[in-house]
């Protein structure tokens, strides 16, 4: 039954696909982008990768269709039709496609547990989880423990991104606390901005710290305490959210979770075990791995957050006054 | 007793599932954006009720009833609110509403 | 039997589709992808307890947070200003 | 899952792929260009998550009385790259963001045409 809904969804997903290209109103395109990344999340769920689903609902449907409004916003809504002809890469990549279906052939059919993806390492990480690290969800003990560096280097990569940002288009405070005219017209969304921004909050540290039971963690957390200030600040206007939260703390914040990354691991050292070996961080292995992984995914979590959030504060705050 | 709401789920599942569907032809078919908004709601309100409210008597009363119970919450704030943003959007932006011809004149 | 209505709601994803591709407004997609997310989330609903593992309402719940938070950024980010016009191809059928 | 069927998924995901890729390398506009490569990493994506998949498996979360789990390691791989590909898209945006304000533009040729000119 499954496998009926994985086909229809992946037609749904070529279509929309082949219609963004097609759009020349870049808001058209964009507002397909974000439906074509809420079915990929569905696919996800279908698929089994929960914590895949939750990541990319909240990250392609929300974050990255806010930033790229936002960059639409700065420059210009229309695509002007292509001069060129586009037979050249018409060409390019039909011979691309066509190479990497040849290359499929080989490949193990879909859902072949005897996939050599399936064979090594993984069934360790199914059978060692509830022994060594003592929580259910194997995405999260993977991913916090069995292979920390990996998630330290991404976290690295995120924090590199924002600190480019942040050097690209510089920060411009906001003046003043006043709400534009926009939004005083917008009572009933100032209220209901009321009603769900402690909400998502609660909602967003429920996914943090119940990661390790369902799916959930650092990652998705820290995006959808991003969202939820990004509610707010689309509800009562920028300048009041950034007096909520000023930009110099989220800059703290930004480091303040790598530190707290690399501190455990340094932590863990200074104990007698190797970087990031949560075992010697209390009395019992396992609960070492507990307290290892709590702080790993806070951290993770902090900096996720603030650098989404400090990414909007930056491309918003270039939206000429007035205007926003 | 367990009968009776194993049919009562079904009946309300299957009542969603076809507002689901009135409201998706609704999109497609009405003239203008301002009536496609109507076609939304009926989505949003008896479409997502009728279904969820056939999910909890599935679920039985559990922790999967108080998160189908959130989500319903959450449904009926949000797609309200975001269809009046949506609108009062569109009145700004000097959108024409389709009328009918022979009351105009 | 959950087969049928997440059948039915695919369905509906579908025509929901078909009206962000036909436009005409910004506003007409906006309210397409309002619909998606509504559906999508009722899918995943009903997709978790079509497996047996109903417990992943989790991402229901996030689905119905960001689709609303994401309507009303397309409305506040781009004001009423570029939703004014009417895309020009949209009519034309060029898309 | 035999015979074509099984292959379905990839190459629904190549197709996809590569509408991305064509958006990259045909389409002027940069934020189009920048849509391009989104759809293509979530190719991406679907490709790595359809690889983890196990008939009759079901999510990686332990629980009593389930037996089969679908791959987790492709899940953690693919759960950090979208965050990453979020970061890096910002960048790009930034990017773009930073061109118009250089160029007064955001179409490709109309950059290399006022380069040549300078």
């Amino acid at each position: 039954m499954e496998i009926l809904i994985d086909t229809i969804l992946l037609v749904l997903l070529m279509i929309t696909g082949f219609s963004i290209v097609r759009m020349r109103s870049l808001l058209a395109a964009t507002m397909l982008t974000s439906i074509y990344s809420l079915l990929s999340a569905s696919l996800f769920v279908v698929l089994d990768a929960v914590d895949v689903a939750l990541t990319e609902a909240a990250i392609g449907a929300g974050i990255s269709t806010i930033l790229l409004l936002a960059t639409i916003a700065l420059t210009t809504d229309r695509e002007k039709p292509p001069q060129r002809t586009p037979m050249l890469p018409l060409i390019v990549v039909i011979i691309t496609g066509m190479a990497l279906i040849y290359g499929t052939l080989d490949m193990p059919h879909f859902g072949n547990p005897q996939a050599p993806v399936h064979l090594h390492v993984a069934p360790a990480y199914l059978h060692d989880t509830p022994g060594e690290i003592g929580i259910p969800n194997v995405v999260t003990s993977v991913l916090a423990s069995y292979r920390g560096y990996d998630t330290l280097g991404e976290l690295a990569v995120i924090f590199t991104a924002g600190a480019g940002v942040l050097t690209l288009l510089g920060y411009r405070t906001r003046g003043g606390n006043s709400m534009d005219p926009g939004i005083r017209k917008l009572l009933i969304l100032r209220v209901i901005g009321k009603l769900f921004f402690p909400l998502i909050l609660l909602f967003a540290l429920y996914v943090q710290f119940h990661g390790d039971y369902g799916p959930g963690g650092g990652f998705q957390a820290g995006v959808i305490f991003a969202t939820g200030f990004i509610l707010y600040a689309l509800a009562f206007g920028l300048g009041n959210a950034q007096r909520l939260i000023p930009h110099q703390l989220l800059r703290i914040m930004v480091a303040f979770g790598m530190l707290l990354y690399i501190g455990v691991g340094i932590e863990s050292m200074l104990l007698g075990g190797k970087f990031l070996e949560y075992n010697v961080l209390a009395d019992d292995p396992v609960s070492g791995q507990h307290l290892g992984i709590i702080l790993i995914e806070l951290g993770v979590g902090i900096t996720v957050a603030s650098v989404m959030l400090m990414i909007y504060y930056v491309f918003r705050s270039r939206q000429p006054e007035g205007d926003l | 007793m367990e009968t009776v709401i194993y049919i009562l789920s079904w009946i309300f599942l299957l009542g969603g599932a076809i507002f689901l569907l009135v409201g998706a032809i609704g999109i497609l078919r009405f003239p203008d954006f301002y009536t496609r908004l109507h076609a939304v709601s009926v989505c949003d309100t008896m479409g997502a009720g009728l279904v969820l409210a056939g999910l909890m008597l599935q679920g039985g009363f559990s922790l999967v009833t108080v998160k189908l119970l959130l989500i319903f919450y959450f449904m009926i704030f949000t797609g309200p609110t975001a269809v009046h943003a949506l609108a009062q959007a569109a009145l700004q932006g000097k959108l024409k509403p389709v009328v009918d011809e022979h009351e105009q004149q | 039997m959950f087969i049928a209505i997440s059948a039915v709601i695919l369905v509906a994803i579908a025509i929901g589709l078909l009206r962000a591709f036909l436009g005409p407004t910004l506003y007409d997609r906006v309210l397409a992808a309002n619909m998606s997310g509504t559906l999508t989330v009722l899918m995943v609903a009903v997709l978790g307890f079509m497996t047996g593992r109903p417990e992943f309402l989790d991402i229901a719940l996030v689905y119905v947070l960001i689709s609303f938070v994401s309507t009303i950024a397309v409305l506040r980010v781009c004001g009423t200003g570029c939703g004014a016009s009417r895309d020009p191809e949209a009519d034309s059928g060029e898309g | 899952m035999s015979g074509l069927l099984g292959l379905y998924n990839y190459w629904i995901v190549i197709i996809l792929m590569m509408t991305g890729f064509y958006a990259v390398i045909a389409r002027p506009n940069l934020i189009k260009q920048i849509i391009g490569l989104f759809i293509f990493q979530t190719s991406v994506f679907i490709l790595f998550i359809s690889m983890a998949n196990i008939e009759g498996g079901t999510a990686p979360i332990i629980k009593e009385g389930i037996r089969l789990y679908s791959n987790p390691l492709p899940h953690v791989l693919i759960l950090t790259a979208i965050v990453v590909s979020l970061a890096t898209t910002a960048l790009g945006l930034a990017l773009v963001v930073r061109i118009k304000e250089a160029y007064g533009t955001i179409n490709e040729d109309n950059i290399h045409v006022q380069d040549e000119e300078d």
